[in-house]
């Protein structure tokens, strides 16, 4: 059941050290103030599970606070690398990166397995491909009607999803809209779930497109307002394209990004300006 | 599966080709070109994303742009920087689930072309965005990863694949096969139970290679204008082999070069203001 | 591709004697008007599928055109039986009936499945049930994660879907819109598609809850206005509750229902007066 | 899953039971009273749409209600005579596919009470609603089938079941097993992994049954004002085993009458002017 909560109780209830955490979101609702609330607790340990890690998580990456990336493309979206990501992998810094490989349809599959409450998903995947030698989260199952062999993956059920949505109604009720990704299927899949939204209103009108979670499946709401840049709010905002081009050389220094964390993450939550909670 | 770095080396491989025409823009015509007769294109972003809009705008006003965010008949006025951009889902005949879009519309079997970029391609256009090898005692280098190639590769009718040509890129043995084209040989799709035929044609900055139907290797078949023979050759890593008449593609028309001149400024525009 | 198209031209083009034919909707938007124009052209040999059969199939089954029933509730929504989908089982009359019966579950990760290009679909479903002992599109998969044993189904893969939605545009694009039950499925599961239409609008606006057939994927579309009566469309008419109940009488006696298949199908459909399309 | 003939029957068992109330209406209003203190319930079409109907009018305002057709959260203001009346979509929070319904909302172990009706119940709480025998050189009469009852009972946390009581219905060996509640015995749910508890109460026209928790086995725990506990094993075709102390169900209150009569008042309104 879904309170309206500060995001900073929020995170300190539902996100632990060592926890599998999806923070879902298609480059749109992207929920970065909750990314930064992480880091601000320095919540650590995590295995983070996302399709597409982007700036989000190069940011957790780079702030030290990952063991475990479950993943299927790492990139800055039409920029370039995740600069902390490859350091992690590539040189250990600041500590070992594991990976657990994918592709989309694989991840997607995953999540949707563990959505239903399958252990495990089938798909026309991984087909000659190298990507299965390097995951035990990729096997196979034969039909048992045409004996055809076929992909399978492991159900990914994080302990905690986090996603950012429009808004919600006071009981809790999140509607989202736009494109609407794999994040009804994370926050279905994982054992909690927290969402931040832009605004609470009296009632959801229906939209178009628009995806409704209940509140009974959800752990709680905090109120964000732009929780989601430099990612957007379809109907609030939009994409901020020019932080995600000047991340690129932030990123590409360590301490260009440890600076950038020290004074735009760490400080501004200190002060509680940076996103206004309740 | 996408190019990473798009901007950065736009602006380095701006040099003017012939007639004023840069070596990149004779790609993205070409790619584009490469579309003439299909309804439906998954489309990886960066250059798939640019060669399919150029499409659009031209010959294929009708074509159906798939987005794997979820987008299908999305109509952009700009080129989108992301897969997600707004104008993505706003223009679209319809917006599904990212699971609904792979499972129902490119796993079912409903798209008629994956047009999708690559970081190392080898002789069977096989393609490798995981990780590059560099050297012993170093780490070897990360790319993104998979994203949805390798299923668009398995489950399209056909593959085009864009890039750039380089020893770098066309490569003798790929460090790691991320998505499977031609396998090592003719009936290697078949023996994996895909279902489409695979990449027909790999279109770069210096011209078009196509698979021999015997062998599946991929044969130079056109240069773009300007372009020598022994040019592509060199920028290949192996034994490049070539077509018994290697043509030269048409260079562009006004309309094209116009069209596609407008769609990067408008993206460059729509990235400064948004 | 679809092309707007008279109903009784989509019909004869797209339904062939002997195929396998799933007139989808659940409750809602149940394309009624289509199944009439088939047992107008005398159709036969057919193996319907439907998760709901309904008093749309107790038509066609009645008028003797129906070999085999794949479904798994089928039954007159509150009202009762479907009287000549009982006598064809209990008393072979008009002809035999084969059933291939599923829960609600399994039929509707059967179109998943199809619609999915996936010879088969897992779920936790069928345990301790005798509905598999009657058929043999139920089967187990083991999970090569858990070793947990699961149902499959296999996959349904009907030759003809046939649909009822609210709108098309001039393209041949479709909008549904309320209780879209599994018609997407059964639409992209099937070879062929036919989609009737209440009217033919200029431009889709976006509306809540939506959903929306590409022209790609279908093969006609007919316009139709009522053609989902006594079903109904969502914004354009309200189940007729009243021919449900009346219907039980109809259908309970084998001289009634013929004689109402001959006045208010056959006939009206020589007249065209039944069904306004184009 | 649903009561295939719920008015004609209605009609025939509205004779007065004790203080005015039918026995129909002890059966409704009991029902609704076992959801106290659930909250979400996936609702079979008849008495059990009745009965969580009348929960949410009385004891249970804010009782989730989950139809099959894809409804979550409906409100209606009228009892649905199908499982897909239009109002069920209008008032709900969200409506989902029928797909998006069984896999991820049932199937994934989020729902508290499935509430199931039944043709056929036996002693522990198994359910036919497919076929009934006839007796030798008899066609089987063919009931509807299967609906979404065995995964309901599977996989919600709890199963309810309402119907009315008679030696036809509560049968020592089932015709068919359409739907398992506990299966042979104690274990048998574990055994076939299923999650939740499965049955919990069957309630009646005449009275409660419940499972004893040790054999599994259906006990009559509570009869309505005015049955006699003979009337229920009579109307039992099992030696139906009774608890110890079998107590008497409350009447219902007038709150819970009218609530009850305003629905079933505004639902044959709805149904001849719809």
């Amino acid at each position: 059941m879904a309170g309206v909560r500060s995001l900073h109780d929020a995170v300190a209830d539902l996100v632990h050290d060592g926890d599998t955490v999806a923070l879902e979101g298609f480059t749109h609702l992207i929920p970065f103030a909750a990314a930064h609330e992480i880091i601000r607790q320095g919540i650590t340990d995590l295995t983070l599970a996302r399709m597409t890690p982007d700036v989000i998580y190069d940011q957790l990456i780079g702030a030290g606070l990952v063991r475990k990336l479950i993943f299927s493309w790492g990139g800055n979206p039409g920029v370039g690398s995740l600069h902390r990501f490859r350091d992690a992998v590539e040189n250990g810094w600041p500590r070992p990166l594991e990976l657990d490989e994918h592709s989309h349809a694989g991840m997607a599959n995953r999540y949707v397995a563990g959505a239903s409450g399958l252990p495990f998903a089938t798909l026309r995947g991984y087909r000659g491909s190298d990507l299965a030698t390097r995951t035990d989260t990729v096997s196979t199952v034969t039909c048992p009607f045409t004996g055809e062999e076929l992909a399978a993956v492991r159900a990914l059920t994080p302990d905690v999803a986090i996603v950012h949505a429009q808004r919600a109604d006071r009981a809790g009720n999140v509607q989202m809209w736009g494109l609407t990704g794999v994040q009804k299927e994370a926050v279905l899949a994982s054992k909690r779930a927290l969402v931040t939204v832009e605004e609470v209103v009296d009632a959801l009108e229906p939209r178009p497109g628009a995806v409704v979670l209940p509140h009974w499946v959800l752990d709680a709401v905090s109120v964000v307002p732009g929780g989601a840049h430099p990612s957007y709010a379809t109907g609030y905002s939009e994409r901020d394209n020019a932080f995600y081009r000047a991340w690129d050389a932030i990123a590409r220094d360590r301490e260009a990004f440890t600076a950038w964390l020290d004074t735009e993450v760490k400080a501004a939550g200190a002060t509680g300006t940076a996103e206004v909670s309740r | 599966m996408s190019e990473p770095a798009e901007d950065e080396r736009t602006a380095a491989a701006a040099e003017p080709a012939a007639h004023g025409v840069t070596s990149d823009e004779l790609m993205e015509v070409n790619a584009a070109r490469a579309l003439a007769g299909s309804r439906t294109c998954f489309v990886g972003i960066g250059l798939p994303s640019t060669a399919a809009n150029l499409a659009r705008a031209t010959h294929e006003p009708d074509l159906v742009l798939i987005y794997e965010s979820g987008t299908i008949g999305s109509r952009p006025t700009r080129l989108p920087l992301s897969i997600g951009d707004g104008e993505l889902a706003e223009t679209a005949d319809a917006v599904v689930t990212v699971p609904e879009m792979f499972n129902y519309w490119l796993q079912g079997g409903r798209i008629d072309v994956g047009f999708l970029g690559a970081a190392q391609v080898d002789r069977f256009a096989n393609v490798n965005t995981t990780v590059v090898s560099r050297g012993a005692g170093r780490p070897e280098a990360r790319l993104p990863g998979a994203g949805g190639a390798p299923e668009i590769a398995a489950n399209c009718r056909k593959v085009l694949l864009v890039l750039r040509h380089s020893r770098r890129g066309f490569v003798p043995a790929l460090d790691f096969v991320t998505t499977m084209g031609h396998g090592s040989g003719p009936g290697d799709r078949a023996k994996y139970g895909m279902r489409g035929e695979g990449p027909a044609a790999v279109i770069t900055d210096l011209g078009i290679l196509r698979p021999d139907p015997a062998t599946a290797e991929l044969v130079l078949t056109e240069t773009h204008p300007g372009v020598t023979v022994e040019q592509v050759r060199d920028a290949t890593g192996w034994d490049l082999r070539v077509a018994p008449s290697v043509t030269t593609t048409a260079p562009p028309t006004e309309h094209e070069l116009a069209a596609l001149r407008a769609l990067k400024a408008a993206g460059r525009k729509g990235r400064e203001t948004s």
